[in-house]
């Protein structure tokens, strides 16, 4: 590998970022999967960094789902994208952020089809205004809530109480960042460092201390691909994929897995269960499988907080190997306390792979 | 083994480093021509046997190197010998037929 | 007797310039690199004769010694003055010739802006270039005892999104070529070709592609690679469809060697605009007739030779750098 | 006559004894064996054969004409046929007048078998009758004629091209001890006799001949050395007689009453295959015949060199050598012997082990209207698709109303199998077509390709169907009137396919057809001679390279004819000859059909 080739690439994709006044929508299923990301984005942006985040209860889903599984038309979709403009413009912000990346994906390429075809933009205005008597500017800048823990990263680092380092043996942890392929793989120039070398997690990484994985099948998708889990027959296909990352990286023996995208830390998180029962095989050390967070939850272990204030404890992947490496204190006794401290209840515990 | 209602499927990629080639090595050993064969075809459009089995000469050629099962195609070859009449590169395809049926396990 | 300038010292420069002086006249060329020889004199030997590229260089090198020769000098501007043109040179030196002869060649396709391939990134992936370096005697750490070496074909070649879709002719046999001298370095490497359609129109071509099947072994993968990974090991693994079995298809390999295309050479283009001539849709210089006037550019006394108009072999850029000696001769007699 | 040496035996006697007694036993083991080996049926229809006096008579005749005369080696070169025969009928009849002499002399030395080859060592001459000087006389003569055969072998070793033969069998060890033993027997008898003519009586050779060595040696002639020296060739040629090529002697006289008996080659190496093994002479005739030959990497592969690899169980060998071959049938048919070498090579082929066979058994097979006049094209034709329309345009404009029942394509007739030595797959592929032919309810089976006629002819059962190949049909019904030829100004050549010609005797119709409708010239080698087109799918082994060089050679041969143009009846032939010919190559339907109304 030659660092300084990936850097020339990277300092060719570059995106501008501001550095305030966002205006924030949230991902469909993210508060389902792991519900403490987004709450942890707001809370990092606000609360640590200061920054002015807004966001408002009246903005919906994009449509992306539906889309991407071939239900509505892109027209449709299209027009949702112009409420979610509107409900911005209403509220006076001009930089969107997208927790999503098949949102952040959903709203590059509405924009970039208006681009291509202005009569369409038209179009989408009047059914808008048909609909619900609305109006929009297009937002000035588009970003993903990744990019801005990206572009803050630094910041982050100074203000971290941890860093991705083993603490026995000070050596860096390896972590594989897996990007969400609706982030660039459409538009390569809307992504930081482009599609085939993604800088977003890995720069948050290398910030941080750790060391990023590249394996040969990193590009690959994580098997969710919508119609092939939503549809159950199709989920033999989507665990084959995701079956098909961990075959590759599992040489590169990862500490970690870092993601942006709703569905990927899901699938990366929840199939090594299901391989594991199928194959008996696991891909971390002693019966463990390697833990897969989202970039909100290891900035908040990179801050300090409580792992299970993070939601840790919603992972199937046992969290604990990876926090105890890097020296995090935790609780084991409080894992399934909620935040009342009452009992939560405990899952069952799998044979086939390792878990607390 | 818990039972999720779907399995993982083989991968349908074809690894080149996992590729059991030994028939093909032999072949190449047995009848050198079978490595100029250039996929046109011809031996395939003009298989007597093609309608009963799908034979085709280029595929098995291509699944010897690829390591994939050859069987159903070669169990109706009628060793015409049309395939090697018509062969641009002169393959004495009807040999390698039978050398197949001999190294073949 | 008039100036003829020649811009461009490659093998079409050299060559015009030893018809012209043939034909009495004492050309100019005009290199901007410190030496003759253009990309042919990076080469290491020739398909389909497996001719050292060093010889031809030589030969004409000695032939053309009673040419001015200015290496290491670019024209910096041309000017229409009468029935002349008038070119400065960097170093200060002016000339009024009565012809200009356009022998500025072509530029490899930088193989890195396939990014999907690693050129740059990944240790052991080299370009044509590259390996012809390494033939003629180079140093190169990234070629050890190769177990697999993977020859990618059309590479910024036939490509809309590289932003060339011409065929850059000459790779498909180059990449046997390569491939051949690569077996005979290490027969017991597996070679493996990956092409989309392989281009071998001229003399001997298929002769040298049969000779690579039947007597080296090479693999020929028709299927464009998609993308290139390294493994833990730093091999590269290399994922393509195998078109012809319809499967997708992955092998590692210990080099990947790009066909890096042949593009158009955009530094000749403030030139280019000065002179007041026509560019084709590939970027090349437009000839005023493709059939007939293929050396002939669309203002009197500016001619073209070689791969400045589209992509060429070395004996067709000869032949063309001959033809274009004679056309300016006829020019100059009639003018 | 009296008996000179009153115990009637000297130690000399003992090689020749030896060697005798070995070849006698050998013979016998190797006889019995061969019948134990041969099925039940074809040793009951062999033991059948030997009391039939039609058989009988023909066997006698054949082995009279074939082993003692060499009629066809005659025929095929006087000088071959000379050296031939004078050595086995001299040879034969000195055995003959040996047994005279005894019988006529001293009857009571019948039963020591030595005498009437030693005759003139243990008999001196009493008196002279006329009797005995004619018997002497004629001991002389045929005792210069096998001298005289043996001379021209010599001269045969060095000059083949005398006697009609390009190239020869590279003789191997034990056949070279063999050969100098069997040029040495003769000379050596001459200088025992001469040396023993002044005692034993002699006549014009051995006579004059004794008197001039008596001139240098004195009376006293030391004659027991070469009487010893004579024996003791007998005795080594008698010995690697059962390992040499002189092992045909006797076995030619097992294979004639098999062949009168209409036995087949149905093994590999056992039975009749031995037995043609042991009857090849290493002549070397069929390396000249072979169309292969013309290429010098192939003569080791000759019918000549199987039947040698058979007798040394090289399996390599053997493989490489059935494999290669076209199976043009014509090493039999120039054979003098009348070894079947493609048939030996097929049995080698199918002893093959495959892990994968074919099996047709599952396949659909079409409907064919019914009709009484079927027409099988056969798979090449679709490669040579103006043999079939033209078929069916002649037969059209002859007013026969035909079904042509692989006109979309159809079945391999199953020759390719079964000469590929797959014998049961090849039966697999005869059910299918047979199923379909029958369910047409035809009278005739019109068949275009020669392959597919030789395995309709030889290996169908097809009861009430008349199968015919397309040249005999036409020509019937040209004689019948009902079609009507007028003669181009063109010359053609026809040339004989393999499985036409030799495979199925057909050579006048096709001629009689282009003659009707040009003019026809002859190629040097025609007919039972013709050069195989090259094309053969009985090889499987022959590279196309090696093949090209066949069929140039058989051009060779049709262009010496000076034709236009070259005619032919096999979509193969046509296709494989039309790839290099310099002229048009014309399949007869094609040209039938243009010269027709």
């Amino acid at each position: 590998m030659i660092y300084e080739g990936k850097q020339k690439i990277w300092s060719d994709y570059q995106k501008e970022i501001p550095d305030d006044h966002w205006y924030y929508v949230r991902s469909c299923i993210r508060q389902n999967f792991f519900p403490a990301s987004e709450r942890m984005f707001t809370e990092i942006t606000r609360g640590v960094l200061g920054k002015d985040v807004y966001e408002t209860p009246y903005h919906t889903t994009c449509g992306g789902i539906a889309y991407h599984c071939d239900t509505i038309p892109q027209e449709t979709v299209m027009t949702i994208v112009a409420r979610q403009f509107a409900l911005m413009t209403e509220a006076g912000y001009e930089n969107y952020v997208a927790s999503c990346i098949t949102s952040f994906g959903n709203y590059s390429e509405t924009l970039e089809t208006w681009r291509e075809f202005p009569e369409l933009e038209t179009k989408i205005r009047e059914n808008l205004w048909k609909a619900c008597r609305r109006e929009f500017k297009k937002p000035k800048y588009l970003a993903h809530s990744s990019d801005l823990i990206y572009h803050w990263r630094e910041e982050i680092a100074k203000k971290g109480r941890f860093r991705l380092v083993n603490r026995e043996t000070g050596e860096p942890l390896r972590i594989v960042e897996h990007i969400g392929c609706h982030y660039a793989k459409m538009f390569p120039h809307k992504g930081v460092g482009g599609a085939e070398y993604p800088y977003v997690l890995a720069g948050m990484v290398e910030s941080w201390g750790g060391q990023v994985v590249d394996y040969p099948e990193r590009r690959h998708c994580c098997g969710y691909g919508f119609r092939q889990y939503h549809v159950k027959a199709n989920r033999g296909y989507s665990v084959s994929n995701t079956h098909k990352k961990f075959e590759s990286m599992e040489p590169f023996h990862p500490d970690a897995i870092i993601t942006n995208c709703p569905g990927c830390p899901y699938f990366l998180d929840r199939w090594q269960y299901v391989i594991a029962e199928q194959t008996g095989k696991t891909y971390g050390r002693d019966g463990f499988g390697i833990p897969v967070f989202t970039y909100e939850e290891i900035a908040g272990l990179v801050l300090g907080y409580d792992p299970w204030d993070l939601g840790l404890q919603l992972h199937q992947v046992a969290v604990e190997p990876f926090l105890d490496k890097i020296g995090i204190e935790y609780d084991p006794k409080a894992k399934y306390l909620g935040l009342n401290r009452e009992d939560i209840m405990r899952p069952g515990l799998p044979d086939s792979i390792k878990c607390f | 083994m818990a039972d999720f209602g779907f399995k993982l499927s083989k991968s349908s990629t074809l690894d080149l480093d996992r590729t059991d080639t030994r028939v093909y090595d032999i072949l190449c050993k047995t009848d050198p021509d079978i490595r100029t064969c250039m996929a046109c075809g011809s031996c395939s459009a003009s298989c007597t046997a093609a309608p009963f089995c799908g034979m085709s000469m280029r595929k098995v050629i291509l699944a010897l190197q690829r390591g994939q099962d050859v069987r159903p195609m070669l169990g109706k070859c009628m060793l015409c010998g049309k395939c090697t009449m018509v062969c641009p590169r002169g393959i004495n395809t009807r040999h390698l037929i039978l050398s197949i049926c001999k190294y073949y396990d | 007797m008039k100036n003829i300038v020649i811009i461009g010292g490659g093998v079409a420069g050299m060559e015009a310039a030893r018809q012209l002086l043939a034909l009495g006249y004492t050309p100019i060329i005009v290199e901007k690199a410190n030496a003759l020889g253009g990309h042919v004199a990076s080469w290491y030997r020739l398909f389909p004769d497996m001719t050292p590229a060093s010889e031809i260089i030589s030969r004409l090198k000695k032939e053309i010694a009673p040419a001015n020769v200015f290496t290491g000098t670019k024209v910096i501007s041309i000017s229409r003055e009468k029935g002349d043109y008038s070119l400065t040179l960097d170093n200060g030196v002016s000339i009024l010739a009565g012809a200009v002869l356009f022998a500025t060649g072509f530029k490899v396709f930088d193989a890195s802006k396939k990014e999907e391939y690693g050129y740059g990134v990944y240790d052991r992936v080299i370009t044509n270039r590259d390996l012809e370096a390494w033939l003629s005697g180079g140093e190169d750490k990234r070629i050890s005892a190769p177990k697999a070496i993977g020859f990618v074909h059309c590479v910024g070649s036939r490509d809309l999104k590289a932003g060339n879709s011409q065929c850059s002719k000459v790779c498909c046999t180059t990449a046997i070529k390569q491939a051949i001298e690569m077996k005979e370095k290490f027969p017991k490497a597996e070679i493996y070709c990956f092409y989309m359609d392989l281009r071998l129109f001229g003399k001997k071509y298929e002769d040298f592609y049969i000779n690579a099947q039947r007597d080296f072994g090479v693999h020929f993968i028709r299927g464009r690679v998609s993308e290139v990974g390294e493994t833990i090991d730093g091999r590269l693994q290399v994922k393509a469809e195998d078109t012809l079995s319809g499967k997708p298809l992955k092998v590692q390999v210990d080099n990947l060697v790009l066909m890096s295309g042949m593009v158009c050479n955009q530094s000749v283009s403030e030139l280019v605009r000065q002179a007041r001539l026509d560019i084709d849709d590939d970027g090349f210089l437009r000839s005023r007739n493709n059939i007939f006037d293929i050396l002939e550019s669309n203002r009197p006394g500016i001619f073209y030779a070689g791969a400045c108009t589209g992509t060429k072999t070395v004996p067709e850029t000869l032949a063309e750098a001959r033809a274009a000696a004679l056309e300016i001769h006829n020019y100059l007699q009639n003018g | 006559m009296i008996d000179r040496i009153p115990s009637g035996f000297n130690p000399f006697v003992i090689p020749f004894l030896v060697g005798m007694g070995f070849v006698f036993a050998y013979c016998i083991y190797a006889l019995v064996k061969i019948l134990l080996q041969l099925s039940f049926e074809d040793r009951k229809k062999f033991f059948l054969s030997l009391v039939n006096p039609k058989t009988a008579a023909k066997n006698i005749r054949d082995m009279f004409c074939d082993c003692l005369f060499h009629v066809k080696l005659w025929k095929r070169n006087p000088l071959l046929g000379y050296m031939h025969s004078s050595i086995a009928f001299g040879w034969f009849m000195l055995i003959v007048l040996g047994h005279i002499e005894v019988i006529l002399f001293v009857p009571t030395r019948i039963n020591l078998f030595y005498y009437p080859i030693f005759f003139n060592f243990f008999v001196a001459e009493a008196d002279q009758t006329m009797k005995g000087s004619l018997l002497f006389f004629m001991m002389d003569f045929f005792l210069l004629v096998v001298l005289s055969g043996i001379a021209l072998a010599m001269v045969k070793r060095v000059r083949s091209r005398l006697f009609g033969m390009r190239r020869t069998a590279r003789p191997s060890l034990v056949n070279t001890i063999g050969l100098y033993a069997l040029w040495a027997i003769f000379p050596l008898r001459l200088l025992a006799e001469t040396f023993t003519a002044h005692i034993s009586g002699g006549s014009f050779l051995t006579g004059p001949a004794n008197w001039i060595f008596r001139q240098f040696l004195g009376n006293d002639l030391h004659y027991l050395p070469t009487w010893w020296a004579y024996s003791i060739v007998l005795g080594i040629f008698m010995c690697v007689l059962p390992f040499s090529r002189y092992m045909h002697i006797p076995a030619e006289m097992l294979l004639i009453p098999m062949r009168n008996a209409g036995l087949k080659i149905r093994n590999a190496r056992k039975g009749l295959t031995r037995v043609q093994v042991f009857t090849c002479p290493n002549c070397g005739v069929c390396i000249d015949a072979c169309p292969m030959s013309v290429s010098k990497e192939n003569i080791k592969d000759c019918t000549v060199y199987l039947t040698r690899q058979i007798r040394r169980g090289n399996e390599k060998r053997i493989a490489e050598i059935s494999d290669k071959c076209l199976l043009c049938g014509k090493c039999e048919a120039l054979c003098q012997v009348g070894v079947q070498g493609p048939e030996i090579r097929i049995q080698q082929r199918a002893i093959r082990d495959y892990s994968i066979r074919q099996d047709f058994s599952d396949i659909a097979v079409n409907e064919v209207r019914k009709s009484h006049v079927v027409y099988f094209s056969g798979c090449m034709s679709q490669l040579v698709p103006s043999v079939g329309r033209s078929v069916e345009s002649v037969l059209k404009k002859a007013g026969v109303e035909v079904e042509w029942m692989d006109r979309d394509g159809g079945l391999c007739c199953g020759r390719p199998m079964l000469t590929a030595g797959k014998t049961e797959e090849a039966r697999s592929l005869v059910a299918k077509n047979t199923e379909m032919i029958l369910s047409s309810g035809a009278d005739t089976l019109v068949v275009s390709c020669p392959i597919c006629y030789r395995m309709f002819v030889e290996n169908y059962a097809l009861p009430g169907v008349r199968v015919v190949h397309y040249s005999v049909y036409f020509d019937e019904l040209v004689k019948a009137g009902r079609l009507h030829l007028t003669k181009s100004d063109l010359c053609y050549v026809y040339h004989d396919p393999c499985e036409l010609g030799r495979g199925c005797g057909i050579y006048d119709e096709p001629r009689r057809l282009v003659g009707q409708s040009a003019a026809i010239a002859e190629s040097d080698r025609c007919r039972k001679e013709s050069i195989c087109c090259g094309g053969s799918l009985g090889s499987l082994s022959l590279t196309f390279r090696q093949r090209e060089k066949i069929t140039r050679a058989a051009l060779e041969n049709l262009y010496a004819s000076k034709a236009d143009a070259i005619a032919t009846a096999c979509p193969l032939c046509k296709a494989t000859l039309s790839r290099f010919s310099d002229r048009p190559v014309r399949d007869i339907a094609e040209i039938i059909d243009l010269q027709s109304r």
